[in-house]
């Protein structure tokens, strides 16, 4: 059982960490602020999600879980309305959304800058 | 009136785990903040169906895990599309017709649009939702009307 | 293996880190900002696991909610022009931030 | 782990310090500042001061933000090139900063037990504070009990200034929706924000 649950927090930790890097990595590589929106909401719902579910799974039933959820629900209530109060501000402001008709398909500059990332 | 107890409820509900003191003075402050901020609530007319859907639990409780597995879905897409060697995207703002009736009802959709990556809802007139999506063909339409009929059946019948 | 999640949180915040000094548009700027607000709520709740002291968390809730508060202020700004106008009051195209 | 955490916090708190030195639009600026409050609040966090992180929290990265977004509303969002040369501020810099770290060789080592700040009325309160006042967090016995009188004063000048600000705030709006009528409808951000110029300084910043 303990064996279980510690393969279990590891495997949420884990792969949340995976979608928080490559969230991240999106908003490094992807070409326009409308793009970067859906890797940035990569980090918020998933990446967020299974590191504070796994703390949920460490550390039982208690009131630290309780507020694990709690921090949890904010994120997932919050991030949506930021991002599209975030889109929105964007449209309004004038920002063009990339089109692939603009670029051709790939992304140059996108590109060049993921390379270096680690 | 009924909803001015259920957030006061709400509120003392969360004060208590979070202050976790049980002494008089304690839950004397904890009662005096939650009903100052209810009072200042209701004063001010905040306090009505939109901002205490308390008719909406039960059923949003069978509306989340679908909502979770949905995310998760689409955050594998977007994943796979970052971690690709070459970035191809397609995005493109496309339009949806919501079948809510209600603006609390619209309010989930949307968000629930939102927090699913690659769709993010960047306006909404009447029923009328623009949405941005990361890759255009990704979106037939398929699987936002089977949130938009799972948020309908969350806004229930009963308005 | 909080350290590791740690780590990965650190290496997150740096990318988006770079993006909020190449910009090029506010709205990248906002982006970052709220996406490294985030990371820090989770980062604060994983550095308090990692020390054995779960009552960071109290921090990480009051952050998630001031991370809101502010971007949609900033927001607000930017779409309007200040904090005191109500929404759809008045519209004016907000800051002229060509790339 | 915690040093590794300090050196890449502390590392992203300097790009962030040079960031702001060098971009010259102040939206981008008061952006980066968030930023920076949230990293320090991170190390402060790692530092174990828990209370410092969670003001620092709440006033840098929240209440200053929208204070300096009411700010630009007044004063438009771009820093104009100083006339003079950074040769002499560069000086104080330099010299007040070594003077600072000079005494800094002083002062005890960092979260020492034996240092004196933790023996001199430390103990006392951590002992016997939960018995004379009856509150289970001791800063906050501290703040609002033993030394009551300085605190009611602090917060007494702290609203003062808050409403000083209000009232600037607010009276300079005003006195710009009266204006702007006879702007017609279009500039709502009146004649004090350069906007033309503001938008050709928003590329140059960004370099």
């Amino acid at each position: 059982m303990e064996q279980v649950l510690s393969v279990l927090i590891w495997a949420l930790l884990l792969s949340g960490a995976f979608f928080l890097v490559s969230g991240a990595l999106g908003m490094v590589r992807l070409p326009d602020v409308f793009t970067r929106m859906h890797a940035a909401g990569m980090a918020d719902t998933m990446g967020a999600g299974l590191i504070l579910v796994g703390l949920c799974v460490y550390s039982g039933a208690n009131f630290v879980t309780l507020r694990l959820v709690l921090i949890l629900a904010f994120l997932w209530f919050t991030s949506p309305i930021a991002t599209h109060a975030l889109a929105k501000a964007a449209l309004s402001g004038g920002a063009e959304p990339y089109t692939v008709g603009a670029g051709d398909g790939g992304t140059d500059d996108g590109a060049g800058e993921g390379g270096g990332a680690p | 009136m009924n909803r001015v107890l259920w957030l006061w409820g709400i509120l003392f509900a969360l004060w208590l785990p979070l202050s976790d003191h049980y002494t008089g003075l304690f839950l004397f402050f904890g009662v005096l903040a939650c009903t100052i901020a209810v009072f200042f609530g209701a004063r001010m007319g905040i306090v009505d169906r939109e901002s205490v859907p308390v008719h909406l639990v039960w059923r949003g409780i069978r509306y989340v895990p679908w909502l979770v597995w949905e995310i998760f879905k689409s955050n594998v897409r977007v994943a796979r599309i970052i971690l690709a060697p070459r970035v191809r995207v397609d995005p493109s703002i496309v339009h949806f017709r919501a079948s809510q009736r209600t603006d609390l009802g619209r309010f989930i959709y949307a968000n629930s649009i939102t927090l699913t990556p690659g769709t993010v809802t960047t306006g909404i007139v009447g029923d009328d939702f623009e949405v941005h999506a990361i890759v255009q063909e990704e979106i037939d339409g398929s699987e936002e009307n089977e949130m938009n009929r799972r948020v309908s059946v969350l806004e229930g019948e009963a308005a | 293996m909080f350290a590791v999640t740690a780590a990965a949180l650190l290496v997150a915040m740096c990318l988006a880190m770079c993006r909020a000094l190449l910009g090029p548009t506010a709205y990248d700027r906002v982006l970052a900002l709220n996406n490294i607000g985030t990371k820090t709520v989770v980062l604060i709740a994983v550095l308090g696991f990692l020390n054995g002291r779960p009552e960071f968390l109290d921090l990480a809730l009051a952050y998630a909610l001031i991370n809101f508060i502010g971007t949609i202020a900033v927001l607000k700004y930017i779409e309007y022009g200040d904090l005191g106008t109500s929404g759809g009051s008045r519209r004016r195209r907000a800051m002229e931030m060509e790339p | 782990m915690s040093i590794v955490v300090d050196i890449v916090l502390f590392t992203l708190l300097g790009a962030t310090g040079f960031a702001l030195l060098k971009v010259r639009n102040l939206f981008a600026v008061v952006m980066l500042a968030g930023i920076y409050s949230l990293l320090s609040a991170g190390l402060f966090t790692v530092m174990d001061a828990v209370d410092v992180a969670f003001t620092e929290a709440a006033v840098g990265a929240g209440i200053s933000t929208v204070l300096f977004l009411g700010a630009l509303a007044l004063a438009g969002h771009h820093e104009h090139r100083p006339g003079h040369t950074p040769l002499l501020p560069l000086v104080v810099v330099v010299v007040t900063g070594g003077a600072l770290v000079y005494g800094t060789m002083d002062m005890p080592g960092f979260g020492h037990p034996e240092n004196p700040v933790h023996h001199h009325v430390a103990d006392h309160y951590l002992e016997e504070s939960y018995d004379e006042i009856g509150i289970p967090n001791v800063v906050t016995s501290v703040l609002a009990s033993y030394r009551g009188y300085d605190t009611m004063g602090e917060t007494t000048v702290v609203f003062a200034a808050a409403v000083g600000v209000m009232l600037l705030l607010s009276g300079a709006r005003r006195a710009r929706s009266r204006a702007s009528p006879a702007e017609g409808g279009e500039s709502a951000g009146g004649p004090e924000r350069p906007r033309n110029d503001s938008a050709a300084g928003a590329g140059k910043g960004d370099e």
